[in-house]
């Protein structure tokens, strides 16, 4: 596993950002914020941590999110944009933001996806807005020549994000709706075995539902390629100072820990990852059995 | 009483026992682990103090998740102290805020008093810890698992080994439960046990349940809710200990967001202050509460933060409205 | 388990010992006063019941204003029950009530049992009174000023004689205050003595101060804090009742807002649920958290109100995660 | 005193109203908001509870301001519009609404201004914020041949409202502000003993600080007028069912009673409300001395 000074985020800044445009895409809502010095530091896989309420809000803990896309400073200052879904009242508030708005965020943070060292094939594969933060890894990929095949599911259309976007950004992508209204009909899982074998994978990415990571994660293995999940446990400071975001994950000593998913993660080795275990502490977890006391 | 003082002519120094601070605004157990995550927006050795998330002899795998639920202006957390045991600590946590020019005040928290006991003899002899805060919210496995913070006997127990093992000159402090009839019983209980200082206050026990699961939402069930929600029953369990217990230090903790809260709970008895789960809304909580609690003292006249310090104790006592 | 099942198909009606409400919704003690003020706004009799302010024997002026100060999601109150006396209340505020074709729920208050046994028998033997609702949040004057709700032994004698002295088929609740170490205790023990049911919670006591001041904000000092904030104080009340002494009616109470709120207290084991600090915010609150309640349990396939009544609670003994 | 049936509210309503225009006024906030039912209801010292902060807010209790004006429904629906100083968060959240935002409103609330029988001479004397009721009451007061003198008073210019709009609306005009930046500098009871005495005032009508209500009372009462003032208590529920915004008033009786003011005021005959005991619990109130319990 990682070294704790690693893991110990250092990148992160916090500012006042400014809403520049907040847009309806399908179901989901596609935010650009103004806020400096976010986009230089950021890596595809970080994530941002926004306030939500304004001033008097009673909801005091941030919202997580992706990072979609980065643009260093220029006309508006720098930007930060982020996709996300109306759910609960925190996504809610940030769907009802207007141009100017204030939101305040804190970011980058969490580890990035590890990129590859030689020129390998990848596929990157996003569940609902999960691509979001695919876009910008495809175009590291594509800066390294690592072939980048994208593979976008929903359980229907207006539930994709960025299909239209991925052909510019992958050399391949394949769409998959449960419901069949576009694409293949089923999981992101039914076309990647041949996929893999197709393009020679090496790498897969994924991000989306914890239950689609699981899975892809199952595909990949076995075939024998190298998973990287991001993933979304629930986090109430998203800095590493709460331990609220943990899951049980291998170390390299063989090992299972609790380990933060907001700073060791969200990106994940998928093999690394006790999937099943997830909402538990496995038999043998390091520490475990715990006893009472908060 | 108001008069024109300049914030930075504002004197911070706090007394906590044999402990004397640079200002009084810590951060509190649990919400800054041990520090290193939080220099990224601020350095560290501007606070009075660093209190560590509480420590035990072993590692802790802690609770399972969901070990969080946002709750009205609060949340619940039910982490189990998570933690990798006391020499990973001080092989590696403890010697980062040393090195950082921090002032640590380190919390532990046993299942037995022969926990406790070991564990105020490793840190309370270890050179640069500031003061030891004893967290007595655990069960303790040798009594029916029943939590020694809710019990007066238990409670001193755990004092009066920790302060027995403990260096001279390192004072020690109790944290206090809220979950309790009469918290007046409980300190005085503890400070007569060897407490040089009290803690107030932890989180209250609540629980949220999941309409999609229709259960507990915590993997702990229930969790301790912290935050501004809890701001009045914290200021309460400092009114009413600095009232019965007057000259004894204690440090108030819960729901403390702004310069404003901190200087509450300074006029209402409290010598320096913690500042929790405002961390999770915004990393730099402890600076600013810091600079706006300097501004606020000067604002009402405190040329001390010292003055300031049970001035409502004070003037209820002589039946003064000020 | 979720099945199509329309709001309106929903059976709300609720068993609470011998009275069986049209629904789970009611007003909570000091938040309605007697009903008339809300009538304006919608008609009590659509409601479970009314519960009315707690009376007592004698008029009461209650305590020096401010009595009220805003807390985050929120707010402390040190009304002192003031209050016309009973005679006044039996005159006029009970008849309207039941002009109305309301159910009243009447809230007592006693400083001794004796004045405790007074109101019982004149209320407790009214006919149309659905129920009594004990309220033993305060001092016993005859016993160093101690809460009643404090203490398990003067809960239990305090239950006793108004049980003695209510009129069969009448039930009576007693209502619990959470500031004490073990909720469980004290419900034990007022069940044991003869109540027939709970109230869980009364307000948890805080402070406030006043920084233009430098006092506490609230004339009478401490107050009691309401509202959403204590949410998940009351749940875990509610929760661990319901699980220590199966059987007995619980009602809820404490920062309900919603429907989904609503639900969530009727998961975790109460067979009814009080409004109170959000009528503040909401004059229409009780009759919003009735609709949304309906849809709440239709969306989560209830066909009864009843069947929800401590759903998770079994979900959990059952070991079942839902 | 008033019987129980007439201190119990009839006629609120709770409607959410949309903000029409908020504007400045000196250092205070003119804010106008749609919200049907409330014009029809209202008579001159009515009030509204406003709610603040919107769907995600810490702050649960509602705001109280008098009425300034009504207009019953044209062609914006009704309008209601109260003027207000932004201290604290609540009024700080109002004075940053913008058209079209919306804020809750219920709503007329309390006892309205007692009107003369008789065709009497009136002054009406206005602390800062305080003089936005009097405007609609010396029209009511105008309607019956009432003569309405207006006493605006001020600690300074800024903080003095709607000089000019008295001028149309009484008529005489006075004003003090307590620095002399405009009118006589002194307190609004500088000139009221004289404006009575040249008027032969029978009634004073007064709306502002308590200081200001209990001092004009003073005067008017050892110049042989009745005095009408409209209190500020802190309120909880503005409706009559919580019991916070009590103060000791004198009974017809002779009894003193604490009393809501939400209910059986806001406006209060100021020779029966006990000024200098605001904030105790008098010897031989009605039910003192009270014992604990909450
Ligand atoms: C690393 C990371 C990246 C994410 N990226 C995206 C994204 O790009 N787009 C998007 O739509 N959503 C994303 N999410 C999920 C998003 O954070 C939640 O949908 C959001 O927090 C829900 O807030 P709410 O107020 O709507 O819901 P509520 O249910 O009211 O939230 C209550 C609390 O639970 C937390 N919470 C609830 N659901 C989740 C969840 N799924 N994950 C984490 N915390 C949760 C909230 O942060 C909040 O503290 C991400 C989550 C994480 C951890
Ligand atoms: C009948 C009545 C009429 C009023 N009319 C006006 C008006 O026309 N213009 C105007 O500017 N103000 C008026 N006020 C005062 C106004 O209600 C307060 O300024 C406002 O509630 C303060 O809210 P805040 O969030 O800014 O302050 P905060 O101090 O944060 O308020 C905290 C709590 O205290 C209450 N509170 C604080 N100050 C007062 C106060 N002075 N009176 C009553 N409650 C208070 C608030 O309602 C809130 O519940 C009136 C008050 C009453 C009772
Ligand atoms: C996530 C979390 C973890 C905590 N862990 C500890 C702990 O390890 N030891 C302890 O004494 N208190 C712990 N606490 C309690 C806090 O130190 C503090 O007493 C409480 O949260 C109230 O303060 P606040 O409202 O400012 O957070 C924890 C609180 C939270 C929210
Ligand atoms: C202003 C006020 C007055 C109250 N008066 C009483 C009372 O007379 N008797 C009583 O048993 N509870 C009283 N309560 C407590 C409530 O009935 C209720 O238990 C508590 O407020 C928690 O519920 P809530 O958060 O829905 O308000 C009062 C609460 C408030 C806010
Ligand atoms: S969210 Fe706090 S440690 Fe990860
Ligand atoms: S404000 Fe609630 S009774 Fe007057």
């Amino acid at each position: 596993m990682v070294s704790t000074e690693a893991m110990v985020g250092r990148g992160a800044v916090q500012v006042d950002g400014e809403v520049l445009s907040n847009k309806r895409v399908g179901v989901y809502h596609h935010l650009t914020l103004v806020a400096d010095g976010i986009a230089e530091r950021t890596k595809p896989g970080n994530f941002v941590a926004l306030s939500v309420g304004g001033a008097t809000s009673a909801h005091l803990l941030r919202r997580a999110f992706s990072i979609y896309r980065v643009r260093p400073a220029g006309v508006y200052g720098g930007t930060v944009e982020v996709v996300f879904a109306a759910h609960g009242p925190g996504t809610q508030w940030l769907a009802d933001r207007q141009p100017h708005d204030a939101v305040n965020v804190v970011g980058p943070l969490g580890r990035p996806f590890a990129l590859p060292k030689e020129p390998v094939a990848c596929a990157l594969v996003g569940g609902g807005y999960g691509s979001a933060p695919l876009f910008a890894l495809a175009e590291k990929l594509r800066e390294r020549s690592c072939g980048a095949h994208m593979v976008l599911g929903a359980a229907t259309e207006s539930r994709l994000f960025g299909a239209l976007e991925a052909k510019r950004a992958a050399q391949s992508v394949t769409v998959t709706t449960e419901d069949g209204s576009v694409g293949i009909k089923g999981l992101v899982t039914d076309p990647l075995p041949g996929l893999i074998a197709r393009h020679s994978i090496d790498v897969v990415y994924s991000c989306g539902p914890m239950g689609m990571l699981s899975a892809v994660t199952r595909v990949a293995t076995a075939h024998g390629a190298w998973s990287q999940t991001a993933v979304e446990e629930s986090m109430a400071c998203g800095i590493g100072v709460c331990m609220t975001c943990v899951l049980p994950v291998i170390g390299d000593d063989g090992v299972t820990k609790m380990v933060r998913s907001c700073v060791e993660g969200p990106v994940f080795a998928g093999d690394k990852v006790r999937w099943d275990d997830i909402g538990t502490i496995p038999a043998g977890t390091f520490g475990a059995p715990g006893m009472g006391g908060h | 009483m108001v008069v024109a003082l300049r914030p930075a002519d504002v004197d911070l120094v706090t007394e906590l026992a044999d402990a004397s601070l640079a200002n009084p605004v810590m951060t509190a157990s649990g919400c800054a682990a041990s520090g290193q995550e939080l220099q990224q927006f601020f350095d560290v050795a501007e606070l009075g103090a660093v209190v560590t998330k509480s420590i035990m002899r072993d590692a802790r795998s802690g609770r399972a998740t969901p070990r969080m639920a946002e709750t009205p202006s609060g949340m619940l957390n039910s982490i189990g102290l998570q933690g990798p045991g006391i020499n990973a600590f001080l092989a590696r946590d403890l010697p980062w805020l040393l090195q950082h020019d921090a002032r640590p005040i380190v919390s532990i928290a046993g299942s037995s008093l022969g926990e406790y006991a070991e564990l105020a003899r490793r840190v309370g002899n270890t050179p640069g810890v500031a003061a030891i805060e004893v967290n007595i919210s655990c069960p303790n496995v040798e009594d029916r698992g029943l939590v020694f913070a809710c019990d007066p006997v238990q409670a001193g127990r755990v004092l009066s080994v920790v302060r027995r093992d403990t260096a001279r000159g390192v004072p020690v402090f109790a944290k206090l439960s809220p979950d309790v009839t009469s918290i007046v019983d409980i300190a005085r209980s503890v400070v007569e046990a060897g407490a040089d200082g009290l803690v107030l206050i932890n989180t209250l026990l609540g629980l949220d349940i999941d309409l999609a699961t229709m259960r507990p939402r915590l993997g702990g069930v229930t969790g301790g809710l912290s935050g501004p929600a809890i701001r009045p029953v914290a200021l309460r369990a400092v009114w009413q200990v600095a009232n019965a217990l007057p000259g004894i230090p204690l440090i108030g903790v819960g729901g403390i967001r702004t310069g404003v809260d901190a200087l509450e709970f300074l006029v209402a008895g409290a010598s320096a202050v913690q500042v929790g789960t405002a961390i999770f809304n915004d990393p730099h909580a402890p600076v600013r509460v810091l600079a706006e609690l300097r501004t606020e003292l000067a604002a009402h006249g405190f040329a001390r933060a010292r003055d300031a310090v049970g001035f409502a104790n004070r003037s209820a006592a002589r039946g003064v409205l000020v």
